[in-house]
């Protein structure tokens, strides 16, 4: 491979990668800045991936190219849907958060899997969604030189997106009066409350957002990268989008990087394969490359986060 | 104190019945027969021998991992990596036992056990001495050293364990394993091995560390309140690399066990081990307390067991089971539910007999 | 309007008021007129109710029976929106401030000024809260972040927050418990302006003084009930800390004179730094003598909570030493210098001091769990240490259910002398005392001083670390200030004035107040 | 609806003598792979001789981790299956366990085999063969002489694979370059997708993919590229999978490697039936014994014509096909 050709091979496999877990991740942020911990962004990724799945493999035909971004909505709908049981386990029945997101995880593959067989005629898998969400040049962009090719030319625009949505959540967050109430049930629910904001409406609207994102997120997967749902459409990528939350310290724009941060990890590991020093090397040492890389980077320069201070903690108003 | 018992126990027992009469709901709606499925189930699970067999030995390991999670959690650490340490503990036992064979079984069983435990401890180990020393997140850790388990021990396998191109290690010899001719008699053929004795033990000794040693006084003390327990003097940094060593070599065991027990060899995997993740459902079902995650255990390993019947006798979707299975743990989760409607009857009540 | 004269002149009425928690009515039949344009003080007990009845008035409680009238209309508040409407605003017990937001944020927090679609508008927020801290000498740094500023200004970011929604109805909740001498005159002088414009206040306060400076009506509250209102100006303390207590309480805690020994704890040319490097404790020397109370004054934040916690073992100090009992314990480990003879009530009791999950048992044995006789072989022996802690609690009156209750279901004060208990049953050395009856009542300060003392006869050390003079004053026989981390010199307590202490806390050494008295005397 | 049909199953398909049940390992019947195929030969053949779904007829189970294989075994031959086909190498020691236990009980493994034991048959396949095919396919079809070949994990079965791919591509063409490459799991579609990207963007212009649900990752890459112009295809595995392929009216899987898992479940189901259960036996399934083949797809006449040669040659024994890399 020449340069050029590594460049654009990194820029668009990390995009592969990282673009669900942008946006998974940054539903996470929101949950954990209104207080609420999500560790149930696993179990949104499947209803998300699946639902969006059955929306375009029936609808396909009404709405043709349109499927798959009508097809990222409907996820994110039905993973806002889904996300409700983990708000009223957690905002209203006083649930330990982390046990309602493990129900979320639970729950959501088993549903779907067994929704898939009751749709499908007893098949455990949706057949192949026919309008997938694939790479475009994005316009005016990719006719820069260079840098066109390599970032804007057949690139998943859902990742830039994805970009762009991390710098708005940051905006919402601190730039605006919901922003501001929401981290501040995550930080002192209590003093929200002697303020007049309603800490359980804050709440709820965090957990939603996370779910409605989630939601994208998995849908993504299903849309661009497995072109069906299966069982292991989501194997892992919301724990990883925990995690990416985590590692960018509850920050929407830290979470998108971190996500970034883990794609590339991970297109480092593929293209590796193909600089001349290192490809005889064995085959382990990429594989486990990207999530070694992970720990020492965490480790070592990124040095430790802090969760909002009221993250996980019950609020019960007292009358 | 017997009133506190009661309501301790009376939570997972109407969660469990909530979880099944939801379950049963769902089937009904979408067209299935519940009490068909349930039969299955039932049957599939505790319906011979056999069954029963196999139900006790899929509990074996939930004990162990779920021991785990609970003890990281009591420290205040949310330990995901249980996949991890558990198959890092599956692959040094049988890689030891493979490495001395002829040694004596009895030899071969501790130090396979001892091998899977001190390799699930240094697993997690990594994580608590990163959290202590560099503040690292314990969560991210954990999820990384997953992968990093399933790669490399597939690597270890294929490279040295396995026998010549195959995809799995050699069988472990006969002296090694943990099941015995009297065990499979008994359980008409089952693969119930003596790793659930070893399990239960354990049990009750963390029951015992947790509550009645010095070392849980301090775990259980740095779970809840960190500032307090360095003005006690304890050593948060120690306390800290101690419970996740604990929680990764108890879940270490339960790999070494499943796998000197149950597989009596190891395979290349797909994916991480689901034991993992299932043990932490497990400790959540069981609050935390030791004893409580033997019996959340059975009743897991009843349902994944007894749902494998499920398929073979009915047309229900199995993974009706794992919806069962969430129920419950989100029924336990949000306990405060029963609480509210048990107050909510109570003034309806009131008011009724007042008017 | 049917109102007559008399109700139209009382800010808020309270009839037949109360609040019950399940069973328990922490505000019982509760009947109280506040007039406008004055201060009205509420004094009882700690548990005695006056909180939940603020609460009430703020709108966060809905009362279980009874109405509240607010400007002689009858309202019906379920939220702190509907309280802030009617111009009534409260200071919390516990400040409710965001620690990560700035100041500009906590203050807006709630009713924020926005431009187009929710965007926050904080500049203009900015300049009516510079003009409030400007028009009532309220000194705030409004692009710091709550976590980074004092105590005293996070009193005056609670007390602007309510200027900014225009109350003029104001509740404060224990103002004075965080506050240093100097910052209190402040708010005193401040509550006075307010009244001068009209507004309304009511102050929860245990501290007397306060009362009688400020006050012009005060109501006395004991379980609940209403013992009855006074007016300040025709009462004494006295009169007043007997009518909330039910019995006569002493003020001036019995001591005899000390009688000091060889030194327990010597400070040599001590340095500490905090966590952000910066020097807090400054080549500082002093010593604890057997036998002394040595207490230690200054405002907070001049190198106190760093001196203790280098002392205790929680920070390493940058150079100098530190011996207890003959025994050079400088940077040792926590546990060592425990170990050495130390006993320390820290600071903030629910943070370092308990693990209020666990049982009082439990923490009682906080300190020696780890051997003999509370545990043997790393085995804990439950017998004994149940059996230890029903011995403490009988002694040291904690009241309790039981030795296995959870520690966070006893009251604030009780949670204290559950600390006291352990720190002092060890009979230790030295005994550091910081802070020990913050937020606590007239009738638990008796005790804890007295307990203080006890150690002191016994032919202890005793360090005591407070930011109330009279507490200084009343249990110390030497009395140290500090000021930005230095030793502005060593007094009796028996021969210093609130005024030479006012002056060194103030940063003035005792040899330069010294000089200065000569002079006078010399001209 | 009562979908609980399986009770009137068991009364229709009283007196039938053979009850038959196909175990799978960790992907069930609609794995869009060997499993659907050997389901779909199971289907047909319980059709043919008028057996219903469920208990004493015919049915499948799946297995969701891997200690579930002898539990289903068990819970099948409980429930008066006689005749079990246990798909994959890793259930081998579940199916010499059950066997052991239960002489009266038919075993058929896929994949490995198992000797010596009078009731149970090994098939295994050469899939080497088919994939020689695939590898001579996507290489002659090759504008850019770079094709790609993506495993799921490294394994026996797969470096069959491999070893046909690469060989049957270098003896087409012999300066063609074939990348090798693998996920490390068969359950990470987007890391399947990434190499994919990257094997196209390289120049590789057809990748046969052997990876699971992985694979799926390499049909999305496939149609990216194809978007942006490249002329790319992908090489279906196991099955037919013109399915996954299909691309704005046209299709991109080049040509797939066939199991068919389905001819073989019906041949060795009848002979059962017959009396003639080949116990003891290794049957081994090639191009000859039309147990793999290779599917026409996209492949011009031209090509095809070769393959079809080609094919005769491996059957006639002119050619062998390596089983290792
Ligand atoms: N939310 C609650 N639920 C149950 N009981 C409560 C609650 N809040 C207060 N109490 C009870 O009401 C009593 C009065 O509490 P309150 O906080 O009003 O006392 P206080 O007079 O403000 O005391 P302090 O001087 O310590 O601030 C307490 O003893 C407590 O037992
Ligand atoms: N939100 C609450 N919910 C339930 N109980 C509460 C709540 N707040 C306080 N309590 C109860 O109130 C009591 C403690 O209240 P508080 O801390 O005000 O002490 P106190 O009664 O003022 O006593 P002290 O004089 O020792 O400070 C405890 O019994 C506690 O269980
Ligand atoms: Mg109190
Ligand atoms: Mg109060």
């Amino acid at each position: 491979m020449n340069t050029m050709t590594i460049l654009m091979t990194i820029v668009s496999t990390t995009l592969i990668y990282a673009s669900p877990l942008i946006f998974t991740s940054l539903g996470g942020t929101f949950s954990e800045r209104g207080g609420i911990v999500n560790v149930g962004l696993e179990g949104i990724m499947v209803i998300g991936a699946f639902a969006s799945t059955v929306f375009s493999i029936s609808f396909n035909e009404t709405f043709g190219a349109a499927t798959p971004w009508l097809a990222l909505i409907v996820g994110g709908i039905c993973g806002l849907l889904f996300s409700i049981v983990h708000a009223v386990a957690t905002v209203n029945l006083r649930a330990n958060h982390i046990i309602s997101g493990t129900v979320l995880n639970m729950l959501a593959p088993a549903a779907a899997v067994f929704l898939t067989k009751v749709i499908y005629d007893g098949k455990g898998q949706t057949p192949i969604i026919q309008q997938n969400m694939s790479t475009t040049d994005i316009p005016l962009l990719s006719k820069i030189p260079v840098i066109g090719d390599i970032f804007f030319s057949n690139t998943l625009v859902i990742g830039w997106i994805g970009i762009l949505l991390a710098f708005a959540s940051w905006w919402v967050l601190y730039k605006t009066r919901f922003g501001l109430r929401l981290r501040s049930v995550g930080e002192n629910p209590e003093a929200a409350d002697t303020l007049g904001i309603s800490v359980y409406k804050m709440r709820y609207s965090a957990v939603l957002i996370s779910g409605m994102l989630g939601g994208i997120g998995g849908a993504i997967m299903s849309q661009a990268i497995t072109l069906n749902y299966n069982v292991s459409t989501i194997a892992g990528q919301g724990f990883m989008a925990l995690a990416a939350m985590i590692f960018g310290k509850w920050n929407p724009i830290g979470a998108m990087f971190a996500a970034l941060f883990f794609g590339f990890a991970q297109s480092l590991s593929i293209v590796g394969a193909y600089i001349p020093i290192i490809s005889g090397w064995n085959d382990v040492v990429f594989k486990v490359a990207p999530y070694l890389i992970t720990i020492v980077v965490l480790a070592f320069f990124i040095g430790k986060s802090t969760a909002p201070k009221a993250d996980g903690e019950t609020f019960i108003k007292s009358k | 104190m017997s009133k506190n018992w009661k309501s301790r126990l009376s939570i997972p027992l109407i969660s469990i019945l909530a979880g099944f009469v939801l379950g049963a709901i769902i089937m009904l709606c979408l067209g299935y027969d519940p009490i068909m499925t349930y039969e299955a189930l039932f049957t599939g699970a505790w319906g011979d021998p056999n069954s029963i067999g196999e139900t006790l030995r899929q509990a074996t390991p939930l004990i162990l991992t779920g021991l785990g999670f609970s003890v990281a959690t009591s420290a205040g650490f949310f330990n995901i990596g249980g996949a991890g340490q558990y198959l890092v503990g599956w692959l040094s036992s049988i890689w030891f036992v493979l490495s001395f064979p002829s040694l004596p079984g009895v030899v071969l069983i501790t130090g396979a056990i001892a091998a899977g435990a001190i390799a699930g401890g240094i697993w997690s180990g990594i994580a608590g001495v990163l959290r202590a020393y560099l503040k690292t997140n314990e969560v991210i850790t954990t999820i990384m050293l997953n992968y990093i388990a399933l790669y490399l021990s597939n690597w270890i396998v294929k490279s040295f364990l396995a026998n010549g191109d195959a995809d799995y290690s050699k069988s472990i010899p006969q002296s090694a394993s943990l099941r015995s001719p009297f065990l499979m008699e008994l359980t008409n053929n089952s693969t119930f091995h003596y790793g659930l004795f070893i399990a239960i033990v354990i049990a009750i000794i963390m029951a015992f560390v947790m509550k009645k040693t010095t070392v849980g006084y301090e775990i259980r003390s740095i779970g809840l309140n960190s500032d307090a327990s360095k003005y006690a003097g304890m050593s948060t940094k120690k306390v800290i690399i101690l419970a996740m060593t604990l929680s990764g070599l108890l879940a270490g065991i339960g790999g070494a066990v499943d796998g000197i027990g149950n597989y009596q060899n190891i395979l290349v995997l797909a994916s991480t081990p689901s034991v993992g993740f299932d043990g932490l459902a497990v400790a959540l079902l069981a609050y935390g307390n030791p004893i409580g995650i033997v019996f959340a255990s059975l009743l897991f390993a009843s349902l994944k067991i007894g749902g494998l019947n499920i398929p073979v006798v009915s047309n229900t979707p199995s993974e009706i089971v794992d919806i069962v299975i969430a129920l419950i743990i989100f029924f336990v989760g949000a306990s405060y539910l029963f609480e509210y409607i048990s107050k909510k009857m109570k003034t309806n009540k009131s008011k009724g007999g007042k008017a | 309007m049917q109102s007559n004269f008399d109700q139209a002149s009382c800010a808020i009425e309270l009839k037949h008021m109360t609040k019950a928690f399940g069973d328990f009515k922490a505000n019982n039949d509760i009947n109280l007129k506040i007039k406008k344009g004055q201060i009205h003080a509420l004094l009882g007990e700690n548990g005695a109710g006056k909180s939940t009845m603020m609460n009430v008035l703020s709108g966060l409680y809905q009362p279980t029976s009874g109405d509240v009238f607010v400007n002689g209309e009858k309202v019906a508040m379920t939220s702190s929106k509907d309280a802030n409407n009617l111009g009534i605003g409260m200071v919390h017990q516990h400040f409710m401030l965001v620690d990560d937001f700035t100041v500009i944020e906590n203050i807006v927090l709630g009713a924020e000024p926005t431009k187009a679609a929710g965007i926050l508008n904080l500049k203009q927020a900015r300049q009516k809260i510079m003009d409030l801290s400007e028009k009532y000498h309220l000194e705030i740094d409004p692009d710091a972040k709550v976590r980074d500023i004092s105590v005293g200004m996070q009193q005056r970011v609670e007390i602007l927050k309510l200027l900014y929604r225009d109350a003029n109805i104001l509740i404060f909740d224990e103002p004075t418990a965080v506050l240093t001498p100097s910052e209190i005159t402040e708010l005193m002088a401040i509550m006075k302006e307010m009244v001068q414009e009209g507004k309304s206040i009511i102050l929860i306060t245990h501290k007397l003084d306060e009362i009688k400076e400020v006050a012009d009506e005060c109501t006395v509250i004991r379980r609940g009930q209403i013992i009855g209102s006074v007016l300040v100006k025709n009462s004494s303390e006295q009169q007043l800390a007997d009518m909330m207590v039910g019995r006569e309480v002493s003020f001036k805690t019995d001591k005899t004179k000390s009688k000091p020994g060889e030194a327990v704890l010597k400070i040599e040319n001590l340095s500490v730094k905090d966590s952000q490097k910066v020097e807090r404790v400054k080549n500082l020397s002093f010593n604890v003598r057997a036998g002394e109370v040595l207490g230690i004054a200054g405002v907070d934040g001049n190198g106190q909570s760093e001196l203790v916690q280098a002392i205790s073992g929680l920070e390493k100090s940058s150079s100098g030493s530190i011996t207890l009992d003959n025994q050079n314990i400088t940077n040792l480990k926590v546990r060592k210098v425990t170990e050495a003879g130390l006993g320390h009530i820290p600071e903030d009791r629910q943070r370092f001091g308990l693990i209020l999950p666990m049982t009082v048992s439990e923490n009682i044995a906080l300190q020696s769990y780890y051997c003999k006789p509370d545990s043997a072989h790393g085995v804990l022996k439950y017998n004994y240490m149940n059996e230890h802690a029903r011995h403490l609690i009988e002694q040291f009156d904690i009241r309790t259910s039981s030795e296995k209750s959870e520690t966070g279901a006893l009251s604030g004060g009780n949670q204290q002398k559950v600390i006291i208990a352990r720190e002092v049953e060890r009979n230790p050395k030295l005994l550091i005392a910081a802070n020990p009856t913050r937020g606590l009542d007239v009738g638990a300060i008796e005790y804890i001083h007295k307990r203080l003392v006890d150690q002191r006869d016994k032919g202890n050390g005793v360090l005591l670390v407070s930011f109330s003079l009279d507490e200084i004053l009343n249990v110390s026989d030497r009395i140290l200030v500090m000021h930005n981390g230095e030793n502005m010199g060593i007094v009796e307590a028996s021969r210093t004035s609130e005024q030479e202490l006012g002056l060194m806390m103030a940063g003035t050494p005792l040899d330069k107040i010294k000089k200065s008295k000569r002079k006078v005397a010399d001209k | 609806t009562n979908r609980s049909a399986s009770n009137n199953s068991e009364s229709q398909n009283k007196g039938n003598s053979l009850a038959v049940a196909l175990l799978t390992d960790l992907n069930g019947v609609d794995d869009k792979s060997f499993n659907q195929s050997a389901w779909e030969g199971l289907t047909k053949w319980g059709k043919e001789h008028n057996l219903t779904k469920g208990l004493g007829g015919y049915d499948y189970v799946q297995s969701h981790q891997d200690s579930d294989y002898p539990v289903n075994i068990n819970k099948l031959i409980k429930n008066n299956y006689n005749l079990i086909y246990a798909i994959g190498y890793k259930l081998d020691k579940a199916v010499t366990d059950g066997a052991k236990q239960n002489p009266n009980t038919k075993f058929a493994i896929i994949d490995t085999v198992v000797p010596d034991l009078d009731n149970v048959t090994s098939l295994t396949f050469k899939d080497n063969e088919s994939a020689y095919l695939a590898g001579m396919s996507a290489a002659l079809n090759s504008k850019t002489k770079k094709i790609g070949f993506i495993g799921g994990v490294k394994g026996e079965v797969i470096n069959r694979f491999e070893a046909g791919y690469v060989a049957g591509a270098k003896a087409a063409v012999p300066d063609i370059q074939v990348d090798v490459k693998y996920v490390g799991a068969f359950d990470k579609a987007d890391v399947a997708k990434s190499i994919a990207t990257a094997m196209y963007n390289n120049g590789n212009d057809a990748i046969y993919q052997a990876a699971g649900s992985a694979g799926l990752g390499v049909f999305s890459s496939a149609k990216d590229a194809r978007k942006s112009g490249k002329e790319v295809y992908v090489v279906g595995c196991d099955r037919d999978q013109t399915e996954e392929g299909q691309y704005d009216g046209g299709n991109l899987t080049l040509t797939s490697s066939i199991k068919a898992l389905n001819t073989v479940v019906e041949e060795v189901s009848n002979e059962t039936l017959a009396g003639n259960f080949p116990g003891k036996q290794h049957k081994v399934f090639g191009l000859k014994e039309n147990g793999v083949d290779i599917s026409k797809g996209q492949l011009s006449t031209d090509i095809w014509n070769k393959v079809e040669q080609t094919k005769q040659d491996i059957i006639d024994g002119k050619i062998t096909v390596p089983e290792k890399p």
